[in-house]
């Protein structure tokens, strides 16, 4: 096992799949010579030369129309979209293109390609640079999310994501990019669609996803040491497809779930889930469900207001101290 | 054979575009016409349920790609794109069925009149919202060059989407990238009810941007099929052997309404009458007897595709409603609609 | 009271409001000289000019834009978006514009705009122009979103956003725009973030928004007759800002929810509805939170598909009798 | 008075920029300069947190533009929007305020570097995702065509912005609705630290596709005041009485990298080297002496400039972090963040 950071991770899995199939291309805004605005994808130019490793003008729905007709066609493109928030100048390719053509056209259409997308906040960049969009991925029929918490989920996760015949949105979260840990040697393959148990408890579930994952663990940490409530901890990994049995299951042995999103409070992720578990488990529940997120506003950008708005594990401790014991 | 006749078919033999594709450019606007007059008829009866938008009119541009195109080149066209499907070979029964929504439609009905798909015959897909195809087209593009293929995509859209965002950066991409890769405007002069010229900057809304992605500027005349014809295939080669992409905007007319709603009032009197007498299919008809191509060749013509039109409305109409089972089909590529374990 | 289509009303409300207020601006693709590819706004431009009424080219980041920029500085457009799905190719300036503008800035920056859109299914016209997208706008912090289920309501709530200060999404559901309804006489302004109670029941709250509120009300008579199942009906109309005590109380009288949507499964308002149910009503719930929606697929265009994907009255019948008791 | 000196005021005089002018050019140009150089000291001292991109080098676009614009006339740019704000009249602790996050801030620091905004000087923000701003302006233009007030709406943005569909969209929606708006570009040659060359299907960016909305061509040179001031001032009367929108192209170059986070070790050697030697700042100040304004004039002129960058440094450094309260204020014109009752 090697230690990598999450950002060299991503240029692992590129790597290793590129490697592997010809088929393989990368394309995004600054991505070859730069090696990305995140420096992510530094060196695969000078592995894989400027046929599979292309710059692009600033022309989102150009880059993502393009990735899906080289995909229609043969390629498995990888395209990144620099911040999560740029979807936004190109959600009509990704939501009534990508997601919608196989089914369109009753299978006939394939459409394996990866976007990749640096996703949340943290970098005091303001409200156009910052958001976590996953919810709005998720919300769309036809499209697999995944948003990696880890950097061996980060080589994992590219790595089946690319080998996927169907369309896949990774959110690589800009927090995590420095964040290092042990990474498989040699070829390493994840799955989509699984989620974690990082640690197990007795009075409650937490369901994290990214840089929540970190922060749930560190509060079930000290909730356990300091006020004696043992926590499972549940990295969700995978949106869609969705794991439900892993959560339904440690949601049924506790008897509680807490759900922490760094998005904002309406329609996300964690209503979806809580939702699924006030319906199918509520006959285990002991208590209220509850959603942690960051609250429903656009995001500040001075570092003290950035910090104020996004979950800390202060907070994660705190509410689920006052309401659950 | 006497000797007049003789010498006409020479003068076919000698034009540049021989008898050959000169008949199947016949038949296949024919084919067009009758197919989607046949569609509009289904509807009255009420038994096409969802929109459509037909090409009436406009067949001239999409028979004349469809002949000169590769069989593995790739067709990229919109909502209004019967005709560009069928120009690719696409069965008739399966596009009527599938305006229909009937089982034996090309997309088991999931698709319905504004998505016709066939890709086996290169028919790539149609798209329903202005200007995502562009990029998609050069995408496709991408991939012939990428695998040095020498295949072709041709994406076909209306004025009005020369106004989108996706237009430009599709045309800008494609050029940067020198991707072979064929725009064609079909300027029919209307949006969906609105002049175009009452909406964009420039008369020649494809046109007169070409300039924009340092692209020739290139004008025809869309209901001739010939003059299609020929810039088809030559900016078609050119792609081919790297020369990269080009865009051509086809000057055109639709006879009906933009969709099947639309009774068309907003149209300035006279207009359509104008532009029935140079219906594309009349004065192709014109020309091949002017070259010599006798009267009994065409109506055999007529009469061959008239009964093929009658034979896939039949099949159609016989064809069941599709499983309900479909609808939980096909989401993904396993097969299926699940979105959990 | 006059009768009045809801199709009918949208011109009312557009033609009160303007008549009213000279800042006042329509603008969108095929609105003027045709009415409307729904016929919705035939009339207005003969009423109010060219200047006022006007039609644009195939842009949609170019109408949006424009609505915001005139809305900072003076003027109170409306502007239409013909069909909901096409919202993916402007998604930008609503989501990341128009809606943070006001908190990016601190509160200098105002914009007060509504944004009109046709919304839903029933028209076989397949996956690109069927969607029910209105979640996708409740994800959004800084915009408000309405949707109308009768006549009255249309005109009513589009005289709201008008005078609103704050960006107002109004979604009108497609399958409707024939229904007629009372409308009433002279000036009808209505509120935003006001749910209403429509039928009441002891056993179950069915939360519904748009064409769902008449299959819903169906649904609630043959519950009622048939099976002796008694259920409150509401209709949500404004999911932003939502009217949870409206919802919070109904709910807690009759200790079960479920909420009907047109939109696909995942991460829409019912979830986040059910959700906040499952928090703060959590004691009083006397059973699972069932939520009735369409399947999370991209929708198919032939009638019987069509009509199979859509909760139907029979099934919202059959959901309930099966599950509340 | 030498007759010398008195003969160049005379030349002064005669030029078609007048001496106040000049001198309010010189000093805005080297008040964003310094100002922008400040930014960078507390960037390095890491009292500026979040990301920022500088002018530096681009300066004379941004003050030639403040000069002519008439008060209520309204600015919209890009996350490299500092210049352009303080260009309005926005005070300069109400910029650095809002780079360091702190209370005095334009926007109490919910905002941040890529969002100036001073709306009661004609500051009407600036915009981080490309393109978007473009048709935003063109609404304000029309807002201003429909009262008749003759304001005009400025939009800038760079090379690489051309490339997005919202250009085009804003492009040709402003044409014709003949709206007052002056499109600017400010070709710098990159975008992030892509050459736009490598991107783009012409030469230039803006210029070369004003054609494709029927407008004329123009290429200023950006590090020349003057010229940027004449070309503002002509096209903004122009837009004024009703003549429409203009796109101009103008040339330049930042001395810095793209944001905080970039060397700019991609630029070619001696690039930047021979942009310094036409830096607009030393161009214009010998201009001036050119002309006869004595030096001390300008020294006068530069250590007030650095005396208020100073005192507006101290100011920002001695305000207080924002309050958490303002995290939800101003979502909603009630100046509250409630989504529920
Ligand atoms: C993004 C988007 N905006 C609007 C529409 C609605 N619409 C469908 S067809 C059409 C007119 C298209 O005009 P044109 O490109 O000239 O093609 P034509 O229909 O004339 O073939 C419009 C506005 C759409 N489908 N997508
Ligand atoms: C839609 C979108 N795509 C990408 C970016 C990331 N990005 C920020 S600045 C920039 C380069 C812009 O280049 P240019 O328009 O030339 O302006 P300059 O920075 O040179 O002033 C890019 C790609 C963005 N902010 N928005
Ligand atoms: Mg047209
Ligand atoms: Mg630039």
């Amino acid at each position: 096992m090697a230690e990598l950071t999450y950002r060299d991770a991503v240029a692992a899995g590129i790597a290793q799949e590129m490697a592997r199939d010809e088929r393989v291309v990368f394309l995004g805004e600054d991505v070859a010579h730069a090696g990305g605005v995140f420096k992510a994808t530094v060196g695969l130019l000078d592995k894989f030369g400027p046929k599979r490793v292309r710059d692009c003008p600033i022309s989102e729905q150009a880059i993502l129309g393009a990735a899906m007709g080289a995909a229609m066609t043969g390629l498995r493109p990888i395209a990144e979209i620099m911040f999560s928030d740029f979807l936004a100048v190109c959600w009509d390719i990704v939501a009534n293109e990508i997601a919608k053509s196989r089914y369109m056209t009753n299978g006939q259409v394939s459409v394996p390609l990866v976007i990749r997308t640096a996703n949340g906040a943290g970098s005091r960049f303001g409200a156009q640079h910052s958001q976590s969009v996953e919810n709005w991925a998720m919300m769309i029929p036809g499209i697999k999310v995944v948003a990696p918490a880890f950097p061996a989920d980060v080589k994992g996760l590219i790595a089946a994501a690319v080998r996927d015949d169907d369309p896949v949105l990774i959110f690589e979260q800009k927090s995590l990019y420095s964040l290092k840990g042990e990474v498989p040697d040699g070829e390493h393959v994840d799955e989509l669609g699984r989620a974690r148990v990082l640690r197990q408890g007795k009075d409650c579930t937490i369901v994290a996803l990214a840089l929540m994952v970190h922060r749930a663990l560190a509060a079930a940490d000290i909730l356990e040491r300091d006020h004696g409530i043992s926590c499972t901890v549940i990295d969700v990994r995978s949106l869609v497809p969705l794991d439900t049995v892993t959560i339904l299951a440690e949601v049924a042995r506790t008897g509680r779930l807490v759900t922490v999103e760094e998005n904002p409070r309406l329609c996300g992720w964690g209503a979806e889930i809580a939702s699924i578990i006030a319906d199918e488990c509520f006959w285990e529940l002991d208590g209220p469900i509850i959603r942690i997120t960051t609250p429903h506003i656009p995001l500040p950008s001075a570092d003290a207001l950035e910090d104020a708005t996004i979950p800390s594990v202060e907070r994660i401790v705190r509410e689920i101290r006052e309401k659950i014991d | 054979m006497d000797t007049k006749v003789k010498n006409k078919k020479d003068a076919v033999a000698k034009e540049d575009i021989g008898r050959d594709i000169r008949l199947e450019l016949f038949r296949l606007q024919l084919e067009l016409r009758l197919c989607e007059k046949r569609a509009y008829d289904l509807f009255l009866q009420n038994l096409i349920k969802g929109t459509s938008h037909l090409s009436l009119g406009q067949e001239a541009i999409a028979a004349a790609f469809g002949v000169a195109m590769r069989p593995d080149d790739w067709t990229f066209c919109t909502y209004r794109g019967h005709a560009h499907t069928l120009a690719r070979g696409a069965s008739m029964s399966g596009v009527l069925g599938e305006l229909m929504g009937r089982e034996c439609g090309l997309l088991g009905g999931k698709g319905g009149s504004m998505h016709l798909t066939d890709v086996a015959k290169g028919a790539m897909g149609s798209y329903a919202i202005i200007g995502a195809h562009l990029p998609v087209a050069a995408g496709a593009a991408w991939s012939a060059q990428y695998r040095g293929t020498e295949q072709v995509a041709v994406c076909f859209f209306g004025d009005g989407t020369t106004n989108i965002g996706a237009f430009h950066e599709a045309l800008n991409f494609s050029v940067v990238w020198k991707l072979p890769v064929i725009f064609v405007c079909e300027n029919n002069l209307y949006m969906e009810y609105t002049p175009i010229s009452s909406v964009t900057a420039v008369e020649h809304p494809a046109a007169d941007r070409a300039g924009a992605y340092n692209l020739e500027k290139i004008v025809v005349d869309g209901n001739d099929a010939d003059a299609v014809y020929r810039t088809a295939t030559k900016y078609m080669d050119r792609a081919r052997k790297g020369g990269g992409p080009a865009l051509i905007e086809c000057m055109t007319y639709r006879h009906s309404g933009h969709s099947r709603a639309d009774p068309a009032k907003y149209r300035p009197e006279g207009e359509l009458e104008k532009w029935l007498e140079r219906d594309p299919i009349k004065i192709y008809r014109e020309r091949l007897l002017g070259l010599g191509i006798v009267e009994a060749t065409l109506t055999d013509i007529e009469n061959e595709v008239m009964q093929q039109v009658n034979e896939a409305t039949e099949t159609a109409k016989a064809s069941a409603p599709p499983s309900l089972d479909g609808i939980h089909q096909h989401v993904w590529a396993d097969g299926g609609a699940a979105w959990r374990n």
